[in-house]
């Protein structure tokens, strides 16, 4: 057993925090709101090999593993990066130049389809559409697509817009392709929820030992204490359940992927939600204006919650495997 | 003889006031308050003001005066609408301080303009390093030939973009600590120095960080006698009778059960389903429950008693069960119930994804839940403070 | 609009509760455990009037209303007084010399039944079986029945029995009266049960104040305060809407009795069981060991949310009801 | 390399354990430990020594010593099907007390006999009025010629009337206040004046009261030196190494599973239902993730780190699981599920009923959940004391 990072893994951590920080500021968030994503923004993210994470090196990528590309988006989720990181991350074996950041990829799951019409993030900024049918995968030049109607994005760093019809688009993967890119997806956005939860238990923490009331720290107070608690114990499980479930995805026989998986992300969107709403809980009347880092967390947060199934979806899907799970 | 029922006055003033409303709060109006943020309309406030609706427990010449009952119903409909009336609130919170203790000015000149809707009154008591613990405020005043001089910085001055009048409480003895040293003036928005700032909610309303720099201030502002501004703060707190907060829940409920009982695009009417059935009734009962204990704080009210700890139980009941079913029914609506209602393709007209917004600051504003706690814990289980 | 009690209820209260904290003294649990109700007590609360509370006073009852007979009922909680009071007073308009004491009826609703047996408190004790089917109410004199199987009892201050078979029984009410039974063991068994939360925020507040650690009482810290103060919440919850549905009941046209039972007997069983709970919690390894009074609290409270309906099932029946709640 | 797969020695002694526990608790000792509330089974103890699963990390000749990851499977073994250890775990936490600081007579003569299961220990720590705040004790032992004489009552002390010894902490010099002045001694449980009165908790085991009244004991049963208890007491709870909790939701969930993929009386099987499977996913969920952090805080301590946040963390995740889930697992059974164990209408042989009971006790016993919280916002993340 081993649950300690390798120093390779670390070093990548640490690199990918130091570059987020630099690149993606919090205490500059409102900048970024309702902003597309910044040409050279992307190409940094290209250039750090982050999009490239799981490309073989013999096809210019770094032929890492899930474990590691879980410790980066973990890093993306806590910095509240923006763009179609995943979606262009899975589809980069599959659709030419997103590698080097030549080509920005945004996806949907074909169970998000209704009458035809998809809401796509960052819809008008991409140059390809994924989507991931029950059976295949398939891509979608954004030019031979309708022009995407603009929506209000529930993520305020975030854009979306809304695309009336897909046609057939290019088969890009077989059945086998789709639920593996399911997989990743799942796994991946958990760990950036992962990241959310942690940010959120931090920006807490911190409030609650600087601000004073009668005074003492606000974090004196039993009921602050617990709350704080509470939301360490959640970060630490999602965490656990995530990284178990992305080496369980490096190595398939070791156990169920899709069993865990599913418990990593219903665990991890749970974890997020509840602790960016106890940092706005934490933080007061602070914590409740938009300008402040809890709402920018809960919003990333609610989200990724329905990126690649949610809570509900997941429960709904251990449910149908429950027999698997009886020990 | 327990009876549950309201009144027939307070029935028959329901039905008035859903009139009023009808005609006074289109949905035009609706859509502006959403848009900005705004909690206050000048015509409307003025409207409601006519009809004595600002204070109505309060005398005035040619108005019955209403009773707790009738009150009550009057607030819970005005609250279930959002209707824009928290500048009279605030105003009313300040008038009776005024009237307790102010000079003739302002008990002959504001007083009654507040009652009839022609002026109102934002707060500035919190500060940044001043929240629940008010005595730690750090704006202050000093005495100059003819009047005062202001400085600082209040947090949370809603509506003081658009009140006449903000309600002061600053340190006139630069000595002094805590709770001693204070004095409240009434600041008219419009002086020179005086800045508000927006900031916005996460639901999305507007208050403000209202700055006073070098605020040359009469002294027929002052509201407390000097020195004495704790007291008169606490006049305006002591006022027990608490908002309304099960209206908040009774909206979401009424917004999703709309929701569940149109049909979708598949056809299929949400609510046969087990599991729509069963969130919406936990809802249901919660909403019942959160009547139930505002009625008795209301009939406590009308009796002469002081609901010192019901006003609490109720805000925490009404307020926590919110959060719970705003997170509830949004699952039950699924991803679209998150997008918002300036959105074309938002769901039950995005109201349900406002309440979950909205539910987040109802349990922190006007005292967070673990205050309430404590209040509770004291005042009804007898616990000691600390 | 009238929250308070009038004078005559006032004084009913306190006479209940005189009686019982004479003659079941919550200090002398031990003595009770798993013994069948004595015959003095029976006829002790017979004199006091309890089991003819709902009799016409031309019946020899006292012709009281529901709020008033839940007013004993919640004292009867509130003392953890034993014996099948509650089927008694339902059964008492309907069989003989139950409300001179001469006559103990316990009962069952029909769906209770499975294979031909019931399980019945104190069946063993009783005269009679008061059997409340769908369309019908039937008596079944015990004499004529199977000699019940001794089983063990929830709640250790009661007996139980299993009765295998029933025969037919005489018919003593139609489906009027069965559907009128079934309400008012609803709202009684919510009376007993709201004693039973109420009795348990007194027992944890009296310790949390006796009970010093580190020279404080244990009841100044916050993360106790709050436990109490959820306790309070969920006791006046619950007897608002005991209380609200009791008088529905004595006027069944100013709104939907079963709707107003049935969210009595949910609030009033959940707050009864999470306080008993709780105040094993506050009370800590003494609230633990069975003869300190959480533990008979919370079997009374797990055994009562069995009578006539439980959380589920009237969680079940507001579901299906929903379209009158609609507002 | 992350790998989350336990070494294939471990899952060797899992093997070896569970036949073990085949031949040793046999349904007629299961059945008398849990009508008579016994935590402790002297023949079982014995063959748990003989083969040195008492205390498998401490160095024996003729045995090897196993690895963390082995004791947490032993542990988790034994726990899951409620073997009677808890006397072993508290005889070693003794033990290894007198090993550190007590005489050569308490280590060369008691400490073995421990690690082979021949005597066992039971703890005589809290109070009536010492719980958490151990250090507020009264029992008392004043010196005599040749030895001591004591004098006190202790509450929970659990195999006290089993047990060979019991360890106590009691006051040595009546002038002294909270952790000064106390000392620890072994004291044989067949002394004179000793009494064990049984103590019975809401899950049916036995506990007891120990009352000590003029107790004379000969100094060398002394374990720490005069004085000193208080640091011979942090020695024996600075052991982090706590107990597992998961495999007593392992066991709930078992017992559950098996009830729902039984056929009912109707010939129905529960699993097929919704809600049943929704509730048993809950907790199977809950479980992985509890067995995840035993795993982890086991491998922590297989390195060398000392795990004081990650213990209280696993115990408040894996007993308020338990709680909730033993309640949601009940509602999902209904109202057959309070049958208890020894009535034979029993569903699923009374057991989920006991673990409902059981389940109260987890989060009280061995630090409350509150202690469990403030020790996690102390330690990982920084909240002050106090």
């Amino acid at each position: 057993m081993e649950f300690r990072l390798d120093e390779g893994q670390i070093e990548l951590q640490r690199t990918v925090a130091r570059f987020c920080a630099d690149r993606f500021p919090l205490d500059a968030l409102a900048d970024r709101e309702g902003r597309p994503v910044q040409a050279d923004d992307w190409q940094a993210l290209a250039d750090l090999g982050v999009l490239g994470l799981l490309v073989p090196e013999t096809d210019g990528g770094s032929g890492l593993g899930v474990v590691d590309a879980a410790l980066v988006f973990e890093q993306l989720g806590d910095h509240l990066v923006p763009g179609p990181v995943l979606w262009s991350l899975l589809a980069a074996p599959l659709v030419g130049d997103v590698v080097t950041g030549g080509c920005m990829v945004a996806g949907v799951e074909s169970s998000a389809l209704s009458d035809g019409a998809v809401v796509v993030d960052h819809a008008a900024e991409i140059d390809v559409l994924l989507v991931v049918h029950p059976d295949h995968v398939s891509a979608h030049r954004l030019a031979d697509l309708p022009a995407p109607v603009p929506l209000d994005a529930v993520d305020p760093l975030a854009t979306v817009g809304r695309i009336n019809g897909l046609g057939e688009g290019d088969r890009v993967g077989d059945a086998a392709t789709a639920a593996q890119l399911r997989l990743l997806g799942t796994v991946l956005a958990s760990a950036m929820l992962v990241g959310v939860s942690d940010r959120s238990l931090r920006v807490a923490r911190d409030y609650a030992l600087e601000r004073h009331q009668f005074g003492v720290p606000i974090g004196s107070f039993q009921a602050i204490k617990h709350l704080l608690a509470d939301m360490y114990v959640r970060t630490q499980c999602a965490q656990s359940a995530m990284y178990a479930a992305a080496a369980v995805l490096d190595d398939p026989d070791s156990s169920d992927p899709a069993r865990a998986a599913a418990g990593a992300k219903l665990l991890a969107a749970d974890a997020a939600i509840e602790n960016a709403t106890t940092a706005i809980q934490v933080l007061g009347g602070m914590g409740f204006t938009w300008d402040m880092l809890p709402n920018h967390l809960l919003k990333r947060a609610w989200a990724t919650e329905q990126d690649f199934g949610t809570i509900d979806d997941h429960a709904a899907h251990l449910g149908a495997t429950i027999d698997a799970m009886a020990s | 003889m327990m009876d549950f029922a309201w009144t027939a006055e307070a029935e028959a003033l329901r039905t008035e006031v859903r009139s009023f409303l009808a005609e006074h709060l289109p949905p035009e109006l609706e859509e502006r308050l959403y848009d900005t943020g705004d909690s206050h309309d000048a015509d409307f406030v003025k409207a409601l003001g006519e009809r004595h609706w600002i204070a109505p427990d309060w005398p005035r010449d040619g108005f019955p005066r209403l009773g707790a009952e009738e009150v009550h119903v009057l607030e819970n409909e005005l609250t279930r609408v959002e209707a824009p009336i928290y500048a009279c609130s605030t105003g009313m919170m300040v008038a009776k301080v005024m009237h307790a203790v102010g000079s003739d000015f302002l008990r002959d000149e504001i007083v009654p303009k507040v009652v009839r809707g022609e002026v109102t009154i934002a707060l500035g008591m919190s500060e940044p390093e001043a929240g629940s613990d008010v005595a730690a405020i750090q704006s202050r005043a000093r005495e100059v030939d003819g009047g005062w001089v202001l400085d600082g910085q209040k947090m949370f001055t809603t509506n003081g973009h658009l009140a006449d009048y903000v309600f002061m409480l600053v340190r006139t003895d630069p000595e002094s600590e805590r709770h001693r040293g204070l004095t409240t003036f009434l600041v008219p928005l419009d002086l020179e120095g005086v800045e508000a700032q927006a900031v916005f909610t996460v639901s999305g309303e507007r208050t403000n960080i209202t700055y006073y720099s070098e605020v040359f201030l009469e002294d027929r502002w002052r509201i407390s006698e000097v020195g004495a501004g704790w007291h008169s703060l606490m006049l305006a707190l002591q006022d027990e009778h608490s908002a309304p907060f099960s209206p908040h829940l009774a909206r979401l409920v009424e917004r999703a059960e709309g929701w569940a009982t149109t049909p979708g695009p598949d056809g299929a009417v949400p609510i046969e389903r087990e599991d729509v059935r069963r969130r919406l009734v936990e809802a249901a009962v919660d909403l019942e429950v959160a009547e139930l204990l505002e009625a008795r704080t209301t009939w406590m009210e009308a009796r002469g008693d002081v609901p010192v700890a019901e006003g609490p139980m109720s805000k925490l009941y009404s307020t926590e069960a919110g959060v719970r079913h705003a997170e509830s029914l949004t699952a039950m609506v699924g991803p679209d119930a998150l997008r918002s209602r300036t959105d074309p393709t938002a769901v039950a007209d995005g109201m349900i994804e406002h309440s979950l917004r909205f539910s987040l600051g109802m349990t922190i504003y006007a005292g967070t839940s673990e205050v309430q706690r404590n209040i509770i814990a004291q005042q009804r289980c007898g616990m000691p403070r600390g």
